[in-house]
């Protein structure tokens, strides 16, 4: 079992070497020094609290769409339809907050109802999602993929029409809320909402325990592996796919919420930021591992964060972040498909 | 709008769908293989970059092509080592490439960004082109367009009228049978997926060096069309004809939503240009209805005849995929 | 057309396991040779190596007496080996002609209309009803047979291996088909006929070798002796325990005017009362209805007419779903343990905690484990509470499928309980089986082997084409009666007495 | 408790401090300057964002001591999880104590910083916020808007349409609605329809102007409607003149397509001086903004402690309007006949005399009455214009 989980460390670390193999051919073909790129990266996600701030305000919205993601990769679901999930959770929130402005609410329960309108937001794309596979037979790929076309032109149609600026439609989005409805930070000049960091952590916390110790984690489980075993050993497997969704759908439309309550106080174009796509692959490096994919978000976060540099110090496109991330989990998943063939054949084929 | 208007503007519609015809019958190749290759979002971006970068730099418009579909099949090479030699999950590597590519084109397309290019000119075919209707309709067009109609029929013909076509069918549809039968179903695989590969990698220069002339990264106009592809590539049922039907419905929906605009000031403009996605996830619904177990549970309460009726409409509507699609098969 | 197989030393082990251990066997040019064996024993590692699927450790092939070398299936038919697997390779949604063509070699085209003609001239010849424009996936096993092996002769093998070939076909089909194979033979074909039926190669084989834990345990000429071949098989001879005869008791399941369609079949009219204890055989054809009927049982699949009630009509269960029917003490055993019945991936424990279900929201691990190894030591199961269920041996994973229902439970619906065990895992699971009738469960099962349908049913259900006979008395039913009923024979006397009494 | 008091009373002095800092501009730079510039797009875009980083080359070209980081796609498709303030921060980290934010929907991230950071000096391109008589005025001493007066040279690219085009049909080319591009495609109108009826005399009812949005800056698939269909669609249609208002140069590819397929159809590109480039034959010509000048003088009182908030609304330099040194915004002629090049150097000349197309009677697009006679609008009323004008084809108002 160690020597298995030493193996396993191993080759991530190959892989990450590989993915910095691969980055550093880029930005020698791009004629770009490598060392100084990373070294500004490293600066840019660590190099002053303020930073390492941005990192975490980056993470929470990540980790909580990552989050999420765990729920339905263990029902064996592909939920690429997180981003619109992301979406209407924004949306669902901004609308709460809209309709709550004017209301004499103490700004923590009118900011606590919109986190609720987000997370019903989010669940209720994820659910569309999930009875359109569960009842339809859409594969959740494609009407994932699908919903999150829809959620993106309604998004721009409601900050271009309906909740648009008096008299200046703006790509700035709608209206900012009043500030006391913004989610409090530590200092005034920082960006860290330590509520939000909470809510990161307690979403992560309790996909963990869930998942681990839980029947409804188990059943899950059985689910996702076989859904016919599961629905024979009386595991209503539908419902339980439902049930991923929901979870899911709520995490995702949280992290919404956050984005719009935190960060950018206001419903903006793309106020997903593609935090679902990259939770995905976040997902899919920690191996479904709560733990292992909080500090995978945070790397991910901090090379987002870190890249900002490039372009400000070295005059380089930052999208190099991406091609790391991108050839980091590419290579990990090539390397544990290796790794299994080595195995496989140390053991003398399958009979 | 008058008849040559429309004439023309169809004529565009064939122009516009190129690309997209490209790319979804060489993922209806790959899906047919049994190799789902969900990279296309990235890879078409990365092909209109190479392309173009390629053009640019040799003034040919010949190698611009070529690299295009080099690059396609570079990327479907690695979904294809991934998902058939180390058997990992087609749908995260194509997923993971998908990102990959988008970033790695955006970076390493930063010299080439707002250049002006070379353009494919278009081709009128002499005589034809003077024809009425069908002159305007048809005849007028660009190389790449007219070749796009060309493999759709290709394409269809190859898939079911050639004995390797059936071969390709059976590979993807009962590998272990195909591999009874002597074929080399891993390495006609790695052929398919790469050249299917290639082909849809086409789509890329077909924007890059024709429909969308030009290279300007993030705001190109080409983030997107991937997953419009793979969503076409259901709706059309893994039939060459049917697929090509998508793409023209697509870019007629996008039309409209235009024409419509002035004519429908209360239709937000949006409502159209996503209607293809509703569409598409409609159609998977009602190609999927059939095999769902609600549906069964409650054609079981009709009436005889009325079921069997409804049952038969289902069935002639359903659209089964390849059986094999997206699994890994083992030779020993 | 004459060709002489021999195999010579063949080795082939996968991991620690020796599936053939030095196997040598000769066999003359139109003979039909008998492969016989229990599952495991190594019969089909031995016929995939002759195939080309897998390629032995180390070993020869002569192919009339020229060493052939054969590492894959293509190289197999250029030999002239075609194979007929168990379960058909072909592919069902083609239509027939494609799927004959498909794999011959040839030009671009398919040229489709001659091997149509060719079909059509091939089927004519055996007198096979095979229409060539139909669909693959509307023919029964049987039928997909004829069309594999007219597939084969056309591609031009020579030496054809047939891969337990009687299973799922109906007693004419079986008919046909050793009348073929001895057409066949007679003009020089090489046979070799793989089987666990001991009837079979008695009644078709020129001859047999019976293969035992990897290695040839002897060799066997006609006249056959039934008891000889049986000590080769399993080394000694088998003692069946002895049949029980069980009171009647109450209802448990009524089924009433039951009527079920799938795609390919219906099912009209059909009624049956299980009464507590007792168990009930399904026999027929596969792909008879008989696996219909069993689903609907559990509330798998819908009647479209009927109604089903447990605990003596006192539960109306039409329409519920399975878990309401699992609720109702309905457990199903499914015949693909791995794929329909078994959570690969998890552990043994996890799924002892699955079955057994909980209160609360969190798992007690310890009370899980205590369960797990309590039922693993009371089952007899080879594996500890953290081995994953996909690394169990087939025989442990039916035992563990055993041990995971849940008790009480008035009716277990089991499809094919003994199909790929040794015999002693199979004497095993009919032990445990009739455990829990004798603690008041009743039982319907499903086979294929009809030994096991007359050695362990009290009453005996025959399906054909979708029509199911009366129950009938398992005590009044004998393997030539069953064999006939299950291919069509005699149906108008048992429904005449049904429709008397 | 204590901690908190020291929290509280640190608070307090923070808020006196920034309070007592708001009623002022930062303190002169000095003799070196780095100035941050914040770009939506990338900013070698040959569009807007190009333009923005070019003013800066010139700035820093201009300007002794003065140099310039900058930091592109932002937004927060290209860059998730990062906010604009967060942007321009890290540019202040690397040294910038200036930063100009190029784009419209920087605005509430800009006034943010603008009022976290009092100490730096704050450009908003496009932004009314230090307009005291606009609608989103907000009084932030160390924030200037910046703004040119591309109406007239969207006027200019009227003209440019209406002598070049043969069948009395122009299409606009719009991105997303709002008062910017609403004003700019009206500015078009009024060009092509004063040229149409005061220099080719002719009936202002056979003049068609259509105004077709594709709804955002550029095309997102699946999302927007695609601009390479709507400049196709208009060739298609007859309008054989295209004014493009959006990032990108669909049109003019479009133009040149049909070009070579033997039609005679022409488009005019935005934003950016060379975008000309990119259709040689088929350009008309483009209108352009000079954001040099401009940022140098923002520049010069930052580092001399003549900051003062402002708002800016450039127009050209009439004596050449395209002189890099100072007229804001500017008109590249391209491919013109010679009518019409004559007849847009004749424009040009009537608006440095004084001529204002912005003058009544005119009707907006409803029918109601926007100006009256003889009445000239004013900088609020052209820059806030509700809806497109009587006479233009087209969406007025998202739905």
């Amino acid at each position: 079992m160690r020597k298995e989980r030493l193996a396993k460390l191993l080759f991530g670390i190959g892989a990450l070497a590989l993915a910095l193999g691969i980055s550093t051919l880029v930005l020698l073909a791009a004629k770009a020094p490598p060392l100084a790129a990373y070294a500004n990266i490293a600066l840019g996600a660590l190099g002053s609290w303020d930073v390492a701030a941005n990192v975490l305000v980056s993470w929470v919205p990540l980790v909580l769409a990552t989050s999420g993601l765990l729920v339905t990769f263990t029902a064996g679901l592909w939920n690429i339809g997180i981003e619109g999930q992301i979406t209407l959770g924004a949306i669902f929130a901004t609308w709460a907050l809209r309709a709550l402005q004017g209301a004499a609410l103490p700004p923590a329960l009118a900011i606590g109802l919109a986190f609720a309108a987000g997370m019903a937001g989010g669940a209720l794309w994820a659910l569309l999602t999930g009875a359109l596979r569960t009842f339809g037979g859409v594969n959740e790929i494609f009407g994932g993929l699908g919903l999150n076309f829809v959620s993106t032109a309604l998004n721009i149609w409601l900050i271009f029409g309906p909740w648009k600026r008096p008299g200046v439609a703006s790509m700035s989005g709608t209206v900012p809320f009043d500030k006391s409805l913004w989610l409090p930070t530590l200092a005034p000049g920082s960006r860290l909402a330590p509520a939000s960091l909470a809510l990161a952590l307690a979403g992560i916390a309790l996909v963990f325990v869930l998942l681990r110790g839980s029947y409804f984690g188990l059943r899950l489980k059985a689910v996702g592996r076989n859904p016919r075993a599961a629905l024979l050993l009386g595991i209503p497997a539908e419902r339980y796919l439902l049930a991923a969704f929901l979870g899911c759908g709520l995490l995702a439309g949280l992290a919404g919420a956050v984005q719009v309550t935190a960060v950018y106080h206001r419903l903006i174009p793309s106020i997903s930021s593609g935090y679902g796509y990259l939770g995905l692959m976040v997902a899919m490096l920690a191996s479904n591992q709560a733990p292992l994919a909080a500090l995978v978000a945070l790397f991910f976060a901090a090379l987002n964060v870190g890249s900002i540099r490039l372009p400000i110090v070295l005059k380089l496109d930052s999208s190099l972040a991406g091609v790391l991330q991108g050839s980091l989990v590419l290579f990990f998943l090539l390397g544990q498909g290796a790794r299994q063939r080595l195995l496989e054949r140390k053991r003398g084929g399958r009979p | 709008m008058t008849g040559d208007v429309l004439i023309v503007n169809l004529a565009g519609l064939l122009a516009s769908a190129a690309p997209l015809i490209f790319a979804v019958i060489g993922e209806t190749i790959s899906e047919r293989a049994g190799v789902i290759n969900l990279s296309m979002n990235g890879m078409i971006l990365l092909s209109a970059m190479g392309s173009f970068s390629v053009a640019l730099a040799t003034g040919s418009l010949a190698a611009g092509f070529l690299a295009g579909a080099a690059i396609g099949a570079l990327v479907a090479l690695v979904v294809a080592a991934a998902g058939i030699s180390l058997r990992q999950s087609q749908v995260a590597v194509g997923f993971v490439l998908a990102l990959l590519c988008r970033d790695l084109s955006y970076f390493l397309g930063n010299p080439v960004m707002g250049q002006v290019g070379p353009r494919l000119p278009p081709a009128p075919i002499p005589l034809l082109a003077g024809l009425p209707v069908a002159g305007p309709l048809l005849f007028r067009q660009d190389l790449m367009t007219y070749l796009s109609l060309l493999l759709v029929a290709g394409a269809w013909l190859f898939l079911f009228k050639t004995r390797p076509g059936l071969v390709l069918r059976g590979i993807g549809e009962k590998p272990e049978a195909a591999y009874a039968r002597g074929a080399r179903v891993k390495a006609l695989r790695y052929l398919y997926t790469v050249l299917g590969g290639a082909i849809a990698g086409l789509a890329g220069p077909i924007y890059s060096l024709s429909v969308k002339a030009g290279w300007k990264g993030s705001i190109s106009g080409l983030d997107g069309l991937g997953w419009i592809v793979l969503s076409i590539t259901i709706f059309g049922g893994w039939k060459p004809f049917r697929a090509a039907f998508g793409c023209y419905l697509f870019a007629l929906l996008q039309w409209l939503g235009l024409v419509l605009q002035p004519l429908l000031p209360g239709l937000p403009s949006q409502v159209l240009q996503v209607a293809p996605f509703p569409l598409m996830i409609l159609t998977l619904l009602l190609v999927n209805l059939g095999k769902a177990e609600w549906v069964e549970r409650s054609l079981a309460t009709l009436p005889g005849p009325a079921r069997r009726r409804l049952s038969r409409v289902l069935r002639a509507l359903n659209a089964t995929p390849p059986a094999a699609l997206g699994t890994p098969f083992e030779e020993d | 057309m004459d060709v002489r197989v021999e195999l010579r030393d063949i080795e082939k082990s996968f991991g620690p396991v020796k599936a053939n251990a030095g196997i040598s066997l000769d066999i003359p040019s139109g003979s039909i040779q008998g492969i016989l064996g229990e599952n495991g024993a190594g019969k089909s590692t031995l016929m995939k190596v002759l195939s080309g699927f897998i390629r032995p450790d180390s070993g020869r092939i002569l192919l009339d007496g020229k060493a052939a070398s054969i590492g894959s299936p293509a190289d197999a038919i250029r030999a002239g080996v075609g194979m007929l697997h168990q379960d058909p390779l072909d592919f069902p949604p083609l239509r027939l002609v494609d799927d004959f063509v498909l794999g011959r070699p040839g030009g671009i085209g398919p040229e489709r209309r001659s091997a149509a003609a060719e079909l059509a001239r091939l089927a004519g010849r055996f007198g096979f009803a095979l229409d060539p424009e139909g669909y693959v996936d509307a023919l029964t096993v049987g039928e997909r047979q004829q069309l594999e092996i007219l597939r084969l002769l056309w591609i031009g093998a020579r030496v054809l291996i047939l891969d337990e070939p009687t299973t799922g076909i109906s007693l004419p089909q079986k008919e046909k088909l050793f009348a073929t194979l001895r057409e066949l033979a007679s003009e020089g074909m090489t046979v070799l006929f793989v089987s666990h039926k001991l009837e079979d190669v008695e009644a078709l084989c020129d001859r047999a070798a019976v293969l035992r834990q990897g290695c040839l345990a002897g060799e066997a000429e006609p006249p056959f002796s039934s008891e000889a071949l049986v000590s080769l098989m399993f080394g000694k001879a088998v003692e069946l325990a002895p049949k029980r005869r069980l009171e009647p008791g109450r209802s448990v399941l009524a089924a009433k005017g039951v009527c079920l369609e799938s795609p390919r079949l219906r099912i009209q009219d059909l009624s049956l009362c299980v009464r507590s204890g007792e168990v009930i055989g399904l026999a027929g054809m596969e792909g008879s209805g008989q696996a219909l009927f069993l689903g609907a049982c559990a509330g798998l699949a819908r009647p479209v007419a009927g109604s089903f009630c447990l605990e003596a009509e006192g539960l109306d269960m039409t329409g519920r779903s399975h878990l309401d029917y699992k609720r109702a003490g309905v457990a199903y055993l499914p015949a693909a343990r791995l794929e329909q019945a078994l959570v690969p991936g998890l552990t043994l424990g996890e799924h002892f905690t699955l079955a057994e279900g909980g209160r609360g929201l969190f798992v007690d691990r310890k009370a899980a484990a205590k369960l797990a190894e309590e039922r693993i030591a009371a089952y007899n199961i080879k594996g500890r509470p953290e081995s994953r269920i996909e690394e169990l041996s087939g025989g442990n994973q039916q035992r563990a499928l055993l041990a995971l229902l849940t008790s009480p439970l008035s009716l277990i619906l089991v499809e094919h309980p003994t199909r790929g065990l040794d015999i002693e895992s199979t004497i095993y699971i009919w032990g445990k089986l009739k455990e829990r009738c004798a603690a008041g469960s009743s039982i319907v099962f499903i086979s294929s082997d009809l030994d096991e349908i007359l050695q362990y049913s009290d009453r005996v259900l025959v399906f054909f084409a979708g029509r199911a006979s009366p129950p009938l008395d398992a005590a009044s039913l004998d393997v030539e009666r069953l064999g006939g009923l299950i291919g069509g024979k005699g149906w108008d006397e048992i429904e005449g007495k049904a429709g008397r009494a | 408790m204590r901690t908190s008091r020291i929290l509280a009373i640190a608070l307090l002095g923070l808020a006196i401090a920034s309070s007592a800092f708001g009623q002022s501009a930062p303190p002169a730079a000095g003799s070196k300057l780095t100035i941050g510039l914040v770009l939506v797009g990338p900013y070698n875009d040959r569009g807007w964002s190009q333009a923005n980083y070019d003013g800066l080359q010139y700035v820093k070209a201009k300007v002794p001591g003065v140099d310039f980081i900058y930091i592109d796609k932002a937004n927060s498709a290209d860059r998730p999880g990062t906010t604009v303030s967060q942007l321009a921060e890290s540019l202040v980290s690397q040294g910038a104590k200036m930063i100009i934010f190029s784009s419209d929907d920087m605005m509430d991230e800009a006034n943010k910083f603008a009022q976290e950071h009092p100490e730096i000096f704050v450009v908003m391109t496009t932004g009314d916020q230090s307009w005291k008589e606009g609608k989103a005025y907000k009084n932030l001493p160390n924030m200037i808007n910046i703004m040119g007066k591309m109406e007239y040279m969207k006027m200019v690219a009227g003209v440019a349409a209406a002598l070049t085009t043969k069948t009395g049909k122009i299409g606009f080319l719009g991105p997303l609605i709002n008062d910017e591009t609403r004003r700019l495609a009206a500015s078009a109108y009024l060009g092509a329809r004063y040229a149409w009826t005061s220099y080719l005399k002719k009936d202002p009812a056979k003049l068609e102007f259509k105004v077709t949005w594709i709804g955002f800056w550029f095309n997102i698939p699946g999302v927007t409607s695609d601009p390479t269909q709507v400049a196709d669609d208009f060739f298609n249609s007859g309008y054989d003149v295209v004014i493009s208002g959006i990032d990108t140069t669909e049109a003019v590819a479009e133009a040149a397509k049909f070009t070579a397929q033997g039609k005679k159809v022409w488009a005019i590109p935005y934003d950016y001086a060379k975008a000309i480039d990119e259709g040689k034959g088929v350009s008309l010509g483009v209108p352009f903004f000079n954001w040099g000048p401009a940022y140098a003088k923002a520049a010069k009182d930052a580092m001399a402690g003549t900051w003062k908030a402002r708002f800016e609304w450039n127009g050209p330099d009439w004596k050449n309007i395209n002189n890099p040194d100072t007229s804001a915004v500017g008109f590249n002629k391209g491919t013109l006949s010679k009518e019409a090049s004559a007849a847009v150097d004749r424009f040009v000349a009537e608006l440095a005399k004084g001529l204002n197309l912005w003058a009544g009677p005119l009707n907006l697009q409803d029918g109601s009455a926007y100006l009256k006679k003889g009445e000239k609008a004013s900088d609020q009323q052209i820059w806030y214009l509700p809806q497109l004008l009587q006479g233009m084809q087209g969406q007025s108002v998202s739905k």
